[in-house]
Formats: structure tokens, sequence, C-alpha cells
């Protein structure tokens, strides 16, 4: 390990995870497929336990405790990522809509069905 | 025990008014009968717990209420002089309002939430009454405001939701003018209680100019309720509403509050000399003097009956602020003592107002023609009130200008006394071709028959006004009397 | 029971009666309910005490202190939130027991995530621990977009798609601020850490560790603003909370937003309470200030009553946000957290009650369009009442819980001549009694009577009634938010517990300064 | 050569990730992610993190490639309710993107500003006393090898047991989400090849072999219930994909049961350590953790292939 430290290899690991998050970012922002935009989410997430990984190995010694908070981020990632692949495959059977738009609010909605009864 | 609760008789005066309220929302639109006797009873039990307090602030004793807040700042309710006049004259008034209310909504829908917030204002004005320090005040100030837009709203036509907007717009402007008096007030000197002659004095070394800056807030957020130009415009419009809401806003309620909320301040919070040290009273005078002027040049412009009697309202209430601003005994009598005369008088000309639109379909005043003999209680009533509004000798009105008067040549000020006879011409040009009219004109060919009433709504609409103008009356010719308002006035302004 | 044990049940109490929820056959699904509903207040009935009177608890789990273990701990700000949880909370389930019965076959879905929402809500506020604060925050994020979804429609799902993006990128941002954290200073304790950022910090200008120290806690703090939806990061909000079921919408404006303020108080008032903070609560401010003005005139311009209400969030939110400029003068300081306190709480209570209230509304009605509300003061009495007293306190008129909020908040702005928030606070209200009256006018219209005559009698009957358990909650609650005006001594006892480090004493309700 | 190595490691992630991101087509995106996965765990393997390399491999690249692979068919084969409204697309991407891309580039760099100061001590550790080192100094007390496993279950088992939870949270949601429609079946799975019976009966007992090695291996080597879970859940998967196991709309009592199993039996030891007067959350010993690591293994498992086939319960064999 320590060898690992000296030759640097930190560092291009981080050199790695910054560039994963920054593609990850690039990613979200300019896919309009959701699934594409939970794909970039997924790699966003894996380029920053990435980070935290390689930063907790800086000391020589594997930080485990940064290994655990590792574990949980990526069941916690997989289990978001999951729910939302349901949500999609439901708001896609309603709506055949894939894509949305995460930065604006819906303009109000003028057609309330309950409207539409006499 | 027992002393602890019969000290916080304001608290139960209040508290009356708001569980009648919450009765009344609860009992529902059908049960009539119900609502009728809560209210009657309610307000008779007000009458009563007043008469008590009245009795026993003129043996000296002192009521009062402390409630903590937040720290270094209480809800204090209390009774004194001036609490019990204010209260006597919005209770008794509120009263024979209710009364009048009960035959004139009859045949209305929403009878039971027009009653409900009725009941809630006066629960805001007992609270007025009786708050203790300007904070309190405040507290029942707003929630005056609340429970008086329901009731300007009411018919829920687009005029009156207008004037409702209008009337918001105004008071909560005004409201946060108040709120930010307040809060530099209590930053300044935090915690004060109304005290007679005021408790500022000793915190204004080296803050002239931020108290003077705090008295304006304060009084242009009490001016709107008060009517004060340019903060009246909301008044005019008011009118929309149904006529024992437009009594509830000119006689018990509104409009007083915000002239009552102008005596604390000068007299309680300020004191007299530190208002006329700072210089604010002059120019608060100008002001009032100036409302005086305007409204009645207004109301003579008004080809409606409940506008002329809106701005005449405008023009009225100023008299109060007008004797406080002028410092000095003479004039803060004459104020006062106006703070009553002028809502007897003024409730008494919307009743019968309110009786001719009912019942004719009237509102302007060139259909007023020959209505004196129709209805000849409501003639009479409205002359009497509109000549005690002139100021015609021995009506009340001449009592409180007259002590105006005097008290203004006292405090050096001479040019109150033309603003006055001024007022006084012009009240008689916009008041007395009115009382011509009634009784000395034709009636009209095209007068609609009077719309059929049950004998009970009859008696509820005509009772009241005969009753306001013949105690405005009594008022004047036994105004040397101790229990008279000008006695009870003089106890106020004369006390240690 | 000691009073540690009930901070953990707190937590794990709605843990297992979800588990409990999952398991039950479907006509026992309410009991577990239920008996959360009722623990809760119950647990904090135990917990408050000892916390008043013993100051802040800290309980290290499995005994291990930090930074080896997980603290729990429970000072005046978390009691204040987790009372709000079981208050509001309680009350919003109560309507949800009706419009989702645990029996029916959804019911088995929404009532195990209705408690993992509590569980995790609790888990935040009584958390020190920056990680363990993340797995709650997930577990918040994710089942109260589930429950946004419940409802099924096309605008639903939409929204909560959006929240739910948006929230994962929150959590990363989030995530990656934390593991700066952690690698810089070796620990996740958020009291612990508050050494060795204002170390870090308040070190020379370009070092490393100052420069890792900052980013951290901006990437969490950009995290936060989301979470909590502050301007100009609300977007996702006024659809979700429109858009969620009625009770669902009350407990997202009410608790779910408010763990993004509650963090962000965390963070700079106590972990970064070292650093000199003043361009950053000024800036917070700021936003705050654009939240209220903005969010207030949207609220204005909306034609559905679920939309206004939480546009009005948007707002009311923007008052926490001016709690960090006005806590930065040691004079004004204790007011100021005070208003904090009063306005967290006050607005917890009122706008679960509006939400509640316009749920009903929308229900007895048949219609969230304002110009169909026109009757309702008929129809729906209590849902209308009820919606007009939550408004009372979102004004922030007296006497009503945010009355004090803002007249504390005045105060502390008035004692530093701060002209600036002074306007906006003054502005703020002004403009929520425009729009809170703007629906209450709406209700009160009489439709012209020169309208064909057939329209009349079909327009005055207008409205079905509504079950008193979906408008007795939100009555309750909007009561409970105006009478806090009136009696806030319990809640002032407990903010006394445990203020932020730069907060010095409070002062007692009573004494006279 | 090792740096070289580990560059060329660090570029492939690079490469993919961008391959992912700016793919034209879908399914090729997802695939390269999967491929991605693949390759961080690698990269994790040399960074010292073999718990996590494993945890990568199953449940970051295979778990959540399989979801996705899945996710795509079913839009692909699905026809919606309604046709969309057409919606502008967001023209800010590109710009923003970037913009997002070169500031955690700069944080990258005060990420080597990190790396100097613990490295300038030369040997000697700059970072006082972290959570880290005292789970390491803890570890000579304890009855299990894996500090991994002594963080996840001993120091912070209060963050697994919430995590637990939010894994239960996603099935839940997800199955509120679904508004119980029925779980799409009729996958065209080629049962019908007899070398796909064959395979599956060598590869299910294998993976569950290994689950329970990696089970039993956790206390002192890299695994543990996470990464034994995703393995089983993989067997699961294959046998929805083959049709052996099927998606029916609720569970029955028993997968209820295996749904919060893990969850109970930890919150059962959490609490019990009460009844004998330990702090919440002190396990009695290794039979505990032995205990909990089972029932969260069945939980975990179960719960990953629920959410793989979209369904409430499961059922053997074809409708």
């Amino acid at each position: 390990m320590s060898l690992l430290m000296m030759s640097g290899s930190g560092a291009v690991y981080l050199l790695a995870a910054a560039g994963i998050i920054g593609i990850g970012v690039y990613g979200l922002l300019s896919a309009d497929h959701l699934l594409r935009k939970l794909l970039a989410m997924n790699l966003l997430g894996s380029g920053v336990l990435l980070l935290l990984v390689t930063l907790a190995s800086r000391g020589g010694t594997p930080d485990p405790v940064s290994h655990a908070l590792v574990l949980t981020g990526l069941v916690v990632t997989v289990s978001v990522t999951a729910f939302a692949l349901a949500l999609l495959d439901r708001l896609y059977r309603e709506t055949g809509e894939i894509r949305i738009d995460a930065a604006s609010d819906d303009p109000p909605d003028p057609a309330d069905p309950a409207d539409a009864k006499p | 025990m027992t002393e602890q609760l019969f000290a916080a008789l304001p608290l139960w005066l209040v508290l009356i008014s708001l569980v009648t309220a919450l009765l009344i929302f609860l009992c529902g639109e059908a049960r009539q009968r119900l609502r009728t006797t809560l209210n009657l009873l309610a307000a008779f039990l007000k009458l009563g717990l007043i008469a008590v307090m009245l009795r026993a602030v003129q043996g000296g004793t002192t009521f009062g209420f402390r409630w903590p807040l937040l720290p270094g700042l209480d809800l204090v309710l209390k009774a004194d002089a001036l609490t019990l006049l204010f209260a006597t004259l919005s209770a008794s008034l509120w009263l024979l309002t209710t009364v009048y209310a009960i035959g004139y909504m009859e045949r209305s829908e929403n009878r039971a939430r027009f009653f409900g917030f009725f009941s809630l204002s006066v629960a805001a004005t007992m609270g007025i009454a009786t708050a203790g320090n300007l904070f309190t005040f405040f507290i029942f100030y707003e929630l005056l405001t609340l429970s008086t837009w329901p009731l300007i709203v009411h018919r829920g036509t687009p005029a009156s939701l207008r004037g409702g907007r209008v009337y918001l717009y105004y008071t909560l402007g005004g409201s946060v003018l108040l709120l930010t008096g307040l809060v530099a007030l209590n930053g300044l000197a935090p915690g004060q209680d109304f005290i007679p002659r005021g408790a500022l004095a000793p915190w204004s070394v080296g803050h002239d100019d931020e108290l003077r800056v705090i008295f304006v807030l304060i009084a242009a957020g009490l001016g709107v309720k008060a009517a004060l130009v340019p903060l009246h415009g909301w008044l005019p419009q008011a009118m929309v509403a149904p006529a024992p809401v437009s009594a509830l806003l000119h006689a018990v309620a509104v409009v007083k509050a915000g002239a009552f909320g102008i005596v604390r301040l000068v007299e309680e919070v300020f004191g007299a000399e530190l208002v006329a040290r700072l210089g604010v009273g002059l120019g608060l005078a100008w002001v009032a003097g100036t409302t005086v002027l305007y409204g009645s040049v207004r109301a003579l412009a008004q080809t409606d009956l409940k506008k002329r009697l809106a701005w005449s309202t405008v023009s009225q209430v100023s008299y109060v602020v007008l004797g406080v601003a002028l410092g000095g005994s003479l004039a803060l009598v004459g104020g006062l003592v106006h703070l009553v005369h002028q809502g007897l008088l003024k409730i008494t000309l919307f009743f019968c107002a309110g009786v001719w639109a009912e019942r004719f379909g009237i509102h302007r005043i060139d259909e007023l023609d020959g209505l004196g003999p129709r209805l000849p209680w409501i003639g009479v009533s409205f002359s009497v009130a509109a000549l005690g509004m002139i100021g015609l000798p021995p009506m009340v009105g001449f009592i409180s200008k007259w002590l105006l008067g005097s008290g203004a040549i006292a405090a050096g000020q001479p040019w109150v006394v033309g603003v006055l006879v001024a007022s006084t011409l012009l009240n008689a040009a916009y008041f007395l071709p009115l009382v011509h009219r009634l009784w000395f004109r034709p009636l009209a060919a095209d007068v609609p028959p009077a719309v059929p009433l049950g004998r009970g709504a009859i008696t509820a609409m005509t009772l009241p006004p005969v009753v306001t103008a013949a105690l405005a009356l009594g008022m004047g010719l036994l105004a040397s009397t101790a229990l008279s308002p000008l006695g009870w006035v003089r106890l106020i302004v004369e006390r240690p | 029971m000691p009073s540690h044990d009930a901070l953990a049940l707190l937590v794990l109490a709605p843990l297992l009666a979800a588990c409990l929820t999952v398991l039950a056959p479907a006509a026992w699904r309410w009991l577990p309910v239920v008996g959360t509903l009722v623990a809760l207040p119950v647990l904090l009935a135990i917990l408050t005490p000892a916390v008043v009177g013993g100051g802040t608890l800290v309980l290290a789990l499995a005994g291990h202190a930090a930074p080896l273990g997980i603290h729990l701990r429970a000072d005046g700000l978390a009691l204040l939130m987790l009372w709000l949880v079981a208050l509001s909370g309680g009350a919003a389930a109560v309507a949800a027991l009706r419009s989702h019965p645990p029996a029916s076959p959804g019911g088995g879905y929404f009532w195990p995530l209705w408690l993992l929402l509590l569980a995790g809500l609790n888990a935040l506020f009584v958390s020190a621990d920056l990680f363990n604060v993340y797995v709650a925050i997930e577990l918040v994020s994710l089942s109260a977009i589930a429950l946004i979804a419940a409802g099924g429609q096309a605008d639903a799902l939409r929204a909560a798609m959006r929240y739910l993006l948006l929230a994962m990128l929150a959590s990363l941002a989030y995530l990656l601020g934390v593991a700066l954290l952690y690698a810089q200073h070796g620990s996740l304790d958020l009291y612990q850490l508050a050494a060795g950022v204002a170390q870090a910090g308040g070190g020379p200008a370009a070092t490393p560790a100052r420069a890792a120290t900052l980013t951290a806690l901006s990437l969490i703090t950009v995290a936060l603003l989301l979470k909590a939806a502050v301007f100009p990061l609300h977007m996702w909000l006024p659809q979700a909370h429109a858009q969620a079921p009625g009770p669902v919408s009350a407990v997202l404006s009410a608790l779910v937003v408010k763990t993004g303020v509650y963090l962000l108080y965390r963070l700079w008032l106590w972990t970064a309470a070292g650093l000199d903070t003043a361009a950053v609560a000024t800036l917070l401010g700021g936003l705050g200030a654009a939240a209220v003005v903005y969010g207030s005139l949207a609220a204005l311009v909306q034609v559905q009553i679920k939309r206004v209400v939480a546009y009005s969030t948007v707002a009311q939110l923007g008052y926490l946000m001016l709690v960090f400029p006005l806590v930065g003068d040691p004079r004004a300081a204790p007011g100021a957290w005070m208003g904090a306190g009063c306005q967290l709480f006050a607005h917890g209570l009122a706008k679960a009650g509006m939400f509640l209230a316009a749920a009903a509304l929308v229900h007895g009605m048949g219609s969230g369009r304002l110009d169909r509300l026109a009757g309702a003061d008929k129809s729906q009495p209590i849902s209308l009442f009820a919606f007009g007293l939550a408004g009372v306190s979102l004004m922030g008129l007296p006497p009503s819980g945010g009355f004090l909020a803002k007249w504390l908040l005045l105060e502390a702005a008035w004692m530093q001549r701060a002209w600036f928030w002074m306007a906006v606070l003054l502005l703020g209200s002004l403009l929520a009694a425009a729009y809170v009256y703007r629906v209450l006018a709406a209700a009160f219209v009489t439709p012209p009577a020169a309208a064909p005559g057939a329209a009349a009698p079909a327009q005055s009957s207008r409205g079905r009634p509504v079950p008193l358990s979906m408008s007795l909650p939100a009555l309750l609650l909007a009561m409970a938010s105006v009478a806090m005006g009136l009696w806030v001594e319990p809640l002032l006892e407990m903010l006394a517990i445990g203020p932020p480090p730069s907060v010095g004493p409070m002062p007692a309700l009573g004494g006279r300064p | 050569m090792t740096l070289a190595l580990d560059a060329l490691l660090a570029l492939a992630l690079l490469a993919l990730a961008l391959g992912a991101v700016a793919g034209a087509a879908l399914f090729r995106s997802i695939v390269m992610f999967i491929v991605f996965g693949v390759v961080l765990a690698l990269a994790w393997g040399r960074i010292g993190a073999p718990d996590l390399a494993l945890a990568e491999a199953a449940i970051g690249a295979g778990l959540t490639g399989a979801l996705l692979l899945v996710s795509y068919r079913r839009l692909v084969r699905t026809t919606p309710r309604r046709t969309p409204r057409s919606r502008p697309a967001a023209r800010l991407a590109l710009p923003l993107g970037l913009l997002s891309a070169a500031l955690v580039l700069g944080l990258g760099a005060s990420g080597f500003g990190l790396e100097d100061t613990t490295t300038a001590g030369a040997g000697t550790v700059a970072v006082p006393s972290t959570a880290g080192q005292a789970v390491l100094a803890e570890m000579a007390s304890l009855p299990l090898d894996n500090p991994v496993t002594a963080v996840l279950l001993i120091f912070r088992g209060y963050d697994t047991l919430l995590e637990l939870t939010v894994l239960l949270a996603a099935y839940l949601g997800a199955r509120l989400a679904l508004g119980g429609s029925p779980p799409l079946s009729a996958r065209s799975a080629p049962a019908a090849l007899p070398m796909v019976g064959a395979l599956l009966a060598i590869v299910v007992p294998l993976s569950a072999l290994v689950s329970l090695h990696l089970l039993h291996a956790g206390s002192d080597a890299p695994g543990g219930a996470f990464q034994g879970g995703a393995v089983l859940a993989a067997a699961g998967v294959l046998l929805v994909l083959s049709g052996r196991l099927r998606a029916i709309g609720s569970a029955p009592t028993s997968q209820r049961l295996l749904l919060v199993l893990g969850t109970l039996t930890f919150l059962g030891f959490a609490l019990a350590a009460r009844l004998v007067g330990a702090a919440l959350f002190t396990l009695p010993g290794m039979w505990a953790i032995y205990l909990i690591e089972s029932a969260l293994l069945l939980s975990i498992a179960l719960t990953l292939v629920l959410l793989f086939a979209a369904g409430g319960g499961l059922a053997w064999g074809r409708e």
C-alpha cells in the first residue's frame, strides 16, 4: 500500500474520480432520456465513492470506516436507482414521457380533470 | 382566587365576546332563535360586567391581568377610567346594533357567519379598550382588522370584494407601520405599559429623533383606522357593507379604535409633555385639522347618503385626534367626549340610512324628499342626530366643539377655532339640506311602497336609532352630571 | 423508561412499526400505525423533561463514543423538531388514515413508507453524525417521493421524478462534502468536527486544508439548499407539494423541507461556528429574502389552491434563512434564535394545517381551482376556517406563533439596524396576507344572481360534505399554530437548551429586561 | 509499473464513463456502464478495498446494470397510455455540464492538496486519531478480524440498520409507484434451450454457496452480508430471467417476513441489549453477528430480486 502512495497512484485515482464526477454531472445535465440521466447519476455516484475510497487509502492502511461508508453508499445508490426505474416505468406507461426538464417548474396546469365534469 | 378572578374582569370582558363568536359559528345558520338569545345574553352580560367595573373604578379599584408572551413582552389587560369610557360606548352601541342587525339581516343569507364575525369584532374592540400596553393593543387591533374584513365583503359582490380589498390594503399597510414603530419602541424602551402621563420621558434623552420617527410610524398606523387624511381612502369604499357593519365601522369599533389608540399613544405612552417637546403634537394637530376640513368638503360633494355620512365620519373622528394632539386638559376633554358623542350621533344616522335603504331601496340624497312623515320615528331620530353633528346647542356636538375651541385657545393655537367654525358651517351645509328634504319637501311620486317586514323586524330596526338619538339629546341636556360622558371624561383627565 | 432509551426509540419504534405493518395481515395494519402515532408523543413526554431539566442529552450507540461510534443527540432544537414530527405528522396521519385506508391493497405499501418517513425524520433530527444524516436523508427522500407518487396521476409522477433526480444529485453533493470533511478531519461527528473546521478554515488563506474544508462546506450547503428548496433551487417544490396526496403534502411542507433548513442550522451554527461566517450568512439571508419575495408573488398568481400553499412554503422557508444574518450580532442572537424556533414550529403546524385544509376543500368542492371555491364558506365551513386560521399564523398576525416569530426576527433586525432584513420581513407578511386573503375572498364570492336562473341552485348546492377526519386535523393544527402565539413558554424552555455556541444565554419568560 | 497499471485503469474508467454518457445508443451506453463497474471494481481492488471491489462488482456493476437493462427492455416494449406532450429540450446542458466538470476538476486539485498534507510527514500519519484509526486500534479486542464488518455491525450498526430500511423503502416505493399494476411478465426467456437448464442447475447452487462463503468470510476476510446478498440475488435474477421464478402482484406472508427479517433481527438485537443492561446496539457475541448477517443476506437478496423483477412477490414456475 505504501508503494501505492509513493508512486502517486492515489493521485491518479483522485484525478480519475474528479473526471468521473465531471463526466457524471455533464451527462446528468446533457442527457434528456431519463434512463440516461439515471445512468449518469450512477456514474456520478461511483465517482464520489471512488474519491472517498481514494482519500481513505492515503495513510497507508486503508480506513475501514470509509470503506463501510462506501458500502452503505453503494447499497443506498442501488436502492434509489431501483426505485427511480420503477417510477420511470410507471411514468412512461402513463404519459409516454421518457424525458423531463428537471430544472423548471411545470406551468400551472390549466386542465383540471374535475372541471371537465358538468 | 376570587380576587384574582375579579381582577381579571377585563379578560372576561374579552372572552365573553370571543366565546359568543365561537358559539355562533358552531350553532350554524338555521338556529336563529338560539343565536339571537346568545347575542343578547352576551351583550347584557357584558354591560353588567362593565357596570360592576365602573362602580369599582370610581371607587379606586384597579383591574389587571398579565400573561407573559415572550421574554420582556407581556399581554396586559386592565380597566381604568379611559378603558371604561370606550368599553361602555362600544358595549352599549353593540347591543343596539345587534338588535338592529337582527331586524336588518332577517332576510339575508349567511347570518351565522355575519353574527359570528360581528361578535369577534366586538371581542377585538373590548381587547382594544382593555389593552394595558401598546403591544396588547396591537394584538387586538389586528384581530379587529381580521374580523371586520368578512363583514365588509359579506355580500360577496364584486363591489364589496373590491371594498374589502381596499380595506385590507390600508389596514394591513397601517399594521406594518404600527408594527415597525412598535418593534422600534420596544427596542428602545422594552416592555412599557400604558401609564398616565407616559413612560417614555426617562428614555428620551438623546433619542429625540428616533422617538419622533417612532411616533410618526405608530400614529400613522393608528391613523389608518382613524381615517386621517391621507390614510382615509378605505372608509368611503367600505360603504358597500350592510348598514350594521357601517355602524360598527363608524361608531362602535373601527375608527374609534384608531382614535382611541392615538389617545393612548399620546397620553399614556409618550405623555403629553414629551409629545409637545418633540413637536409631533402640533404636526398631528395640523393633520387632524386638515382632515376635519377635507372630510367636510368631500362630504358636501356626495350625492349618495351613506357616502356623505362616511366622509362626515372622516371629518368628525379627527376632532378626537385634534383634541388629543393639542394638549392641555380642556382640549383633551373635548376630544375624548367627542369619542362618545360622535359615536352616538353617527350610529343614529347610519341606522336611519339603513332603514331607508332596506325598506324603500333609497340610497341617494335626492330621493329623501318627504320621507320624514312616512317613518316619523326614523325621521326625527335622523334630524336630531344631524343637528347634533352640526353642533347646535344644547346638543352634544356643541359641547365637544366648545371645549375643543376653548382648549385650542388655552393651548395657544387659535387657528383651530377657525377650523372648528369652518367645519361647523360645512356640517350645516351638508346636513341641513337633508333635514330640509325630509320634512319640507313633498314626497316624490315614484317612491316604492315600503318593503313588508315582520313586526319584530320593524321594531328591531326602529328602536335602536330612537334610543341613540334620545341618549344624544339627553347627554347634551344632562352634561353637567357626574355620570354623563362629560363628567366621566373629566374624571379621566383630572385623575392624579 | 430512561430518557436515553426514549431518544433511541423515537427512531426505532417507527422502524419496528414499519416492519410490523409489512408483516401484518391487511385488517391489522392500522395497529402499528396507530401505535406509533400514540408512542411518539409519549416518548417525547419522557424525553422532554429530561432534556429541559438536565441539558442536552447525548447517547453513544453501542457504547462507542464518537468518532468511533455514532451519537444520538437531543438538544432544544432537536426536541422542537421531534415534537413537530409527532404533532404535524400525527394530525396528517389521521387524515391519511381516511384517504389511504391501511386495509386497502395500496395501504400495505403506503403506511410502511409513512412510518419509515417518520423514522427517517426523527433519525435525522437526533443524529449527531454527518454520514448517519446522509442515510437518514435518503430514507426521508425516498419514502417522501414514493408517497408523492402514490396518487399515480401523470402530474404526480412527473413531480416525483423531478424531485427524485434533484434529491439524488443533492445527496451525492452532500456525500462528496462529507467525504472531504472526513478525509480532512477524521471524524463524522457534527460537533467534534467544529474544532477541526475552525482550525482549518481559520488558517492561512491558501492552505489545502482550508480549501478542502470550505469546498466541503459549500458542497454540503448547496445540497441542503436543494433539499430545503431555498430559492432559486425551489423549482421542484411547487409541483411535488401540490400534486402529492393532501396528507403527504402536509408532511412534505411542514417537515420534509425543514430537514434541509435544520441541517443548515446545524452546519453553519454548530459545525462551522468557529469560522467567520458573515459573508455566508449574508448570502443565505439574501437567498431567503429572494425566496420570501419570489415565493409570495408566485403564490399570488396561482390558480390552484394547493399551488398557492406550495409557493407559500417557498416563501416561508425564506424567513428561516433570514435567521443566518440575524444571529450574527451577539445582542440580537438570542432573540433571533427564538424567532427561528418559533418560525420552524409555527410554520410546521400552520402549513400542515393549511395543506390538510386545502386538500379537504379540494375534496369537498370537487376542484382545486380558486374560482371554484365560491360558496365554500357554506359547504366547507370547518376547512375554510382552518385555512383562514393557518393563514393568520403564516401572515404573522397576532396572536399566533407566526407573529411571535416575525416579532422576534423583526426585533433582532432592529437591534442591528438591519433595515433590509426588516423590510423583507414586513413585505413578506404583507404579501402573505394578500395571497391568503385571495383564497378566502374566492370562497366568499357570491355567484352573480344575473346568471341564468337554472345555474343558481346548482351553484348554491355546490360542494359535498367532507368527513370530519379530513377537516378536523386541519382545524386542530391551525388552532395550535394560533394558540402557540399565546403560550410559547414550553417552546422557549426547550430552545434555551443547547443553543448554538454563538448565541448567548437565552432570556427567560416573564423576566423584565 | 504499478503506476502505469493504475493510470491505465483510470484512463479506462474515464473513457468508459465518457462512452456511457456520450454514446449515441442507449443500450450500448448501459453496457459501457456495466463494464465501467467492473473496471471500477478492479481499481478498488488495487487501492486496497477488496470488500468494495466485491460489492461494486456485484451491486454497482452487476445489479445496477441488470436493473438498467431490464428497465430499458421494458421501456422499449411498453406502449404508453398517452403520447407525450412535446417538451423543449434543455439548451443550457452543455455549457452547464462543462462548467460543472471544470469545477469538479478544481475540487480534484484540492484533493491533491489533502494528500500533500498527509504524505508530507513522510511515514508519520499527519491526520490525528481518525475514526478509522480508532477502529483499527479496537480490532484486537473484537472476535472478528475484518474491520469493515466491525464498522458495519459493531461501531456503526445503526447506519446499517437505517440503510436496510432504505432498501426496504425502495421496494415499498417501487410497489407504490407501480400502483399495483401487474408486473410485466412474458419475457422471452430462452428456457426452451436445454443448456439453460443445465447452466442454471450449476450456477444457482454455486452462487448460493458463494454467498454463504462470503457471509462466513465476512467476519475476518473481505465479504459480508451485502456482497453475499448481492451474489444470491444474482442467482435469483437468473432464475427470473429464465422464467423459473416469476413476479406476482403481492408477496405472500413468508416472503414479507423474509423482506423485513434482516431489519427485525438487527432491531431485535439492538433493543435486546437493553434487557441485559448493555448499551443499545451492543451485540452479545459472534453468534449474534452470524445470525444478523444471515438474516440481512436473505432480506437483501430477496429485496434486490423483487426490485429487479418489478414484482410484489415471487412464485415458482410460469403462469
